[in-house]
């Protein structure tokens, strides 16, 4: 239960960056953010995870707001959060002190640590680079390196940033699957992201336009009804082929599925 | 100009980066580079650009060998532009203007030039005025790549290099920027070195297609021959085909018939497909 | 460079002292040296001679790479040396004009020096053995019972981690804003060394300006992490003596303890 | 939350931790000007993290600093003078404690400048011949020689200080003011 009520945010006096925000997102839920540069979404992620502070109103999680500095740390070990730049959220000198910074820092127990982190390395695939500086990486090696490091903290909420921008189709197809078994598993996805294709398959989107919170709901319906141009958004593949065909069958986010299901039609 | 580079190869202490590569790069094409994480490919323009002091090879611009010190260290190509992956890397000036202004002033442009010239750049890459006094670290992910851009393109250089340049800019600011780009190279007959991951974005605007694999150059191709007829290649090194032509495949299979398109681009195949579906369904 | 700072003075052998918990080595290097400091009388000079050559040996690092450590101060140790031997009063042997050479000078020169130089080469074996890192994991281990008294320890430790972590990534800074601006047509490096002088400064501010801004980044980066004030943190590294510390902290003391009797007993 | 001064948060620690970084780049780097005595930059950097974070962080930023410098150089550290560093750190760090004195907003008065430039000069001599005093207690090391190098070597920070130093605090709020003027005119 992540909260946000009534939010305004600035970071210089006068030019307000969020305005009069509310939303709130249940449990094991997935959401994606999307929006233009510039509309406010990495600082909506910070303002979650209490980094940055509310200038109004309040940002809950489970009841515990982020301006009580006493509570931040539970807040911290609860929401993990994936930086716009991995390069920023990199603190020490190699990959796997990378990923053990953060187990230590929530008391996960030594054996413990090793379990996990043979399971995130491996599961970006980065198992030939633990001992690798992060600075030293290629510009995908440093997201996998990023996102290996938050999901191995398990927290409840991972926020990710614009984190497969420089990924792969492969990999970015990898962390989609990561994504998908963690919140099979009941973790809540937040993902910010520019790539419409993987904005349809999650379970609800949240338009940020100019700081305001312009659409929350369903991401199909929403390509299907919104005049998402206005939002310097676009369609996803899916919907480009469903208005080709007219609109004759359902609207799925698998694309392929609609096609076979159109030919049998026909 | 040519661009030729041979057997180059580039060692990052005990990691061999790029193998053995040897291409030639004509002027006025948009050439993309593509492969997987850790590929090579960012380590391959910037040998092209002279960023990396040390290597082991060969590198020519039109036919003559690029100057290096008398340490044998390649030094940097003033004439080509270069975008770096991140734009962090890049940006280094402390306000938006003077970052802007950096390239033009060491070219020795007058500063009324220069301002004119800022005005004219800021629409095309999508970036409002009020930034300018700014602090390039205070701007969101996608307007510093926007920036970062903006200020290469002040160099109006001959050969740009783009290193990801659409990761993080939201879609309709990539679509404009590409065609800006696309424009701009055709028009003025410039070359154009792209590296992408995004499949639909090569197969849309570029004219040739460089694919790498483990620090070696697996291939340079026409771009509609690439995705069109190399498809196990590409499978094969683990990278995926373009949504249109995933498509065709699916439409291929389904019809169980080889089906011709024009090019590997959107609105290509769309009407092809649409078409056979229109006379499908009649 | 970034890995040189990295590794610091860091020499790989496989010597008995690379092998030591760097716990053992921090605290025999100290007893060591406050021994030293007491150095007195020939025969204790000639002991402590023998223990550092006979470390110097043990760690199979070779004698030049200790030249080396020696070079940067090379100039003072003649200064101190000079100095003695010219203004020590005393039994003159030799003299030209007004500067006279006595035999205690040339004696109270050569201890000085000797002594700086058994401290150096001392002190060199630490980082020679081990990695600027694993030194300051282990005097975070030394000091964790402060932690129970609230100092911070943790948070001291974080602060030396992050400043032997940025030293390589400020230098980086600086080439990276150079090699930005080598792409954007200004080459730092093509002009002559009296130009180039200058043309660091106007990289500083920016410089600042980065470090700052990384600064805040990496605020961030740490307290989204769940690092809190680092108490009760655990420890995935763990540093555990072996039978070897025993035998070594054991020797040391002893040499202390002969060190001392050989003073006290003025031989 | 500006004044607080012995709080360890972890900006407070990591502003040192890189504070000491950045002392300890510069450390490499120095023009020799005289026996064991250098033109060193880092000076000015140390002006620089008192006036902006405080005594505390000029004074920690500083010590450790110059202890890793000599750690990653020679592999000896000279405690004395790495105490010394720490003291004109905290020196340099005094002015932070001034009521309006805030540079990170723009905020520098010219009586300030004064202050910061007293206190910096009494700091370098100070910590100098702190340093001075410590080599000759516990290295043995011979008196004049380093009457030598102390005045040698406060003449040349006190340059540094003076010509560097000062004018980046200065630069640096400058550049602040405009920041924030401009998003008040908006
Ligand atoms: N540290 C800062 N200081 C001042 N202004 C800032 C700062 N960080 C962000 N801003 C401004 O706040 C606004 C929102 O920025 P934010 O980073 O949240 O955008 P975003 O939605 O994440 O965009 P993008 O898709 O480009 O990453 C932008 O106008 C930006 O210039
Ligand atoms: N500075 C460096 N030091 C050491 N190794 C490096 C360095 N930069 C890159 N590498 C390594 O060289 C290889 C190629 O890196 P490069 O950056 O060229 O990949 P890339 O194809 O651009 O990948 P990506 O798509 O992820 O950006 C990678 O394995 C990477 O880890
Ligand atoms: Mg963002
Ligand atoms: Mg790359």
């Amino acid at each position: 239960m992540l909260t946000f009520d009534h939010v305004h945010f600035y970071y210089k006096k006068g030019q307000s960056v969020i305005e009069n925000m509310s939303f709130t997102i249940e449990t094991g839920e997935s959401v994606a953010i999307v929006g233009a540069n510039g509309c406010g979404k990495s600082t909506i992620a910070k303002l979650m995870d209490g980094l940055l502070l509310p200038k109004e109103g309040r940002v809950t999680f489970k009841n515990i707001d982020t301006s009580r500095p006493t509570d931040l740390d539970k807040i911290h070990e609860q929401i993990g959060f994936v930086f716009q730049n991995p390069e920023d959220q990199f603190i020490t000198t190699t990959v796997m002190d990378e990923v053990v910074f953060g187990l230590e820092n929530i008391r996960v127990p030594r054996e413990e640590i090793l379990n996990r982190l043979n399971y995130a390395i491996q599961a970006v695939q980065m198992e030939d680079y633990l001992d690798s500086m992060p600075h030293q990486l290629s510009g995908g090696q440093k997201q996998r390196v990023a996102i290996a490091a938050i999901v191995a903290m398990r927290p409840e909420i991972i926020i990710f940033d614009e984190a497969t921008s420089m990924l792969d189709p492969q990999g970015r197809e990898q962390v989609r699957s990561i994504m998908n078994e963690l919140h099979r598993q009941g973790m809540t996805i937040i993902h910010i992201t520019h790539h419409m294709q993987e904005v349809l398959s999650a379970e609800r989107i949240l338009l940020i336009h100019e700081g305001r919170l312009e659409f929350d709901g369903n991401p199909l319906t929403f390509f299907e009804t919104a005049t998402v141009a206005d939002y310097q958004l676009e369609l996803p593949f899916a919907v480009r082929l469903y208005q080709m065909f007219h609109h004759s069958t359902p609207l799925t986010a698998d694309w392929k599925e609609m096609v076979r299901l159109q030919w049998s039609i026909n | 100009m040519v661009y030729q580079l041979n057997n180059m190869t580039v060692n990052y202490a005990e990691r061999v980066a790029l193998h053995n590569v040897s291409c030639t790069i004509q002027e006025g094409k948009w050439i993309s580079i593509i492969g997987q994480t850790g590929a090579g490919k960012s380590t391959f323009v910037k040998v092209l650009k002279g960023l990396i002091p040390s290597v082991d090879g060969d590198y020519r611009i039109d036919q003559q060998p690029v100057h290096r010190d008398s340490k044998g260290q390649l030094k940097g190509i003033p004439d080509i532009g270069y975008v770096f992956q991140y734009p962090e890397h890049q940006l280094f000036e402390t306000t938006v203007y003077k970052e802007l202004a950096f390239a033009p002033k060491m070219m020795g442009y007058s500063s009324q030039q220069i301002a004119h010239a800022i005005e004219l750049i800021l629409p095309q890459v999508g970036l409002p005025e009020e930034i300018l006094p700014l602090a390039p670290f205070q701007l969101s992910g996608g307007y510093k790549r926007r920036l970062a851009i903006a200020s290469v393109l002040m160099m109006d250089p001959k050969l740009l290099i783009l290193d990801e340049p659409t990761a993080g800019l939201d879609p309709v600011s990539r679509v404009a920027l590409l065609r800006l780009l696309k424009r701009w190279q055709q028009q003025e007959n410039r070359t154009i070195l792209f590296v992408s991951h995004q499949m639909n974005d090569v197969a849309e605007y570029s004219d040739e297609v460089m694919v790498f694999d483990e620090g070696h150059l697996m291939g340079h191709y026409d771009t509609n021959i690439l995705f069109l007829e190399q498809a196990q290649l590409l499978a094969k090194l683990g990278m995926s085909l373009p949504e249109p032509v995933q498509l065709l495949k699916v439409v291929e299979e389904l019809s169980g018939q080889n089906i011709e398109v024009a090019s590997c681009r959107e609105r290509d195949i769309f009407e092809k497909v649409w078409s056979i579906w229109h006379t499908r369904s009649c | 460079m970034a890995n040189t700072v990295l590794m610091g003075q860091y020499w790989e052998t496989n010597s008995l002292f690379h092998r030591l918990d760097p716990r053992t080595k921090i605290v025999s290097i100290i007893f060591i040296m406050l021994s030293f400091l007491m150095l007195d009388t020939f025969i204790s000079y000639a002991v402590a001679t023998i223990i550092v050559l006979g470390i110097l040996l043990l760690s199979k690092i070779p004698i030049y790479v200790f030249g080396r450590g020696l070079q940067p101060i090379l100039f003072i140790l003649m200064f101190t040396f000079l100095y003695h031997v010219v203004f020590t009063k005393g039994n003159v042997i030799w003299s030209w004009s007004f500067i006279e050479v006595t035999v205690e000078g040339l004696h109270n020169g050569i201890r000085f020096v000797w002594r700086i130089v058994l401290l150096i080469l001392l002190a060199s074996m630490l980082t020679l053995t081990t990695k600027p890192l694993t030194l300051a994991h282990g005097l975070e281990k030394l000091l964790a019972p402060l932690s129970k008294l609230n100092v911070p320890v943790e948070q001291f430790s974080l602060m030396i981690v992050i400043a032997i972590r940025f030293i390589p990534t400020i230098l980086q800074e600086v080439d990276r804003i150079l090699l930005a601006q080598k792409a954007r047509g200004y080459d730092i490096t093509a002009l002559t060394l009296s130009k180039r002088i200058f043309a660091y400064i106007p990289i500083l501010i920016p410089l600042l300006f980065t470090i700052i801004q990384r600064a805040e980044h990496l605020t961030y980066a740490i307290d989204a992490r769940a690092y809190g004030n680092g108490k009760g943190r655990t420890s995935f590294k763990q540093l555990k003596f072996q039978h070897i510390d025993y035998q070594v902290g054991g020797i040391v003391i002893i040499n202390t303890l002969v060190l001392l009797l050989l003073n006290i007993g003025g031989v | 939350m500006k004044k607080s001064l012995f709080q360890l948060n972890t900006k407070t620690v990591v502003t040192i931790g890189i504070c000491a970084a950045l002392y300890g780049a510069t450390g490499f780097i120095g023009v020799p000007i005289g026996p064991d005595t250098s033109l060193r930059p880092a000076i000015a950097l140390l002006a620089i993290f008192g006036a902006l974070f405080g005594p505390v962080v000029g004074f920690t930023a500083g010590f450790i600093g110059h202890v890793l410098t000599d750690l990653l150089t020679s592999g000896m550290v000279w405690w004395g003078w790495a105490l010394g560093s720490a003291l004109t750190g905290a020196f340099m760090g005094i002015i932070y404690l001034y009521k309006g004195f805030d540079p990170l907003a723009g905020l520098v008065k010219s009586k300030h400048i004064g202050f910061f430039a007293v206190y910096g000069i009494v700091g370098i001599i100070l910590s100098l011949l702190f340093s001075w005093w410590f080599d000759i207690t516990f290295m043995g090391e011979p008196s004049d020689k380093l009457v030598i190098q102390v005045s040698l070597a406060s003449l040349s920070n006190i340059a540094v200080f003076v010509v560097l130093g000062i004018p980046a605090v200065l630069g640096y709020a400058k550049r602040n003011r405009k920041a924030s003027n401009l998003s008040v005119n908006e």
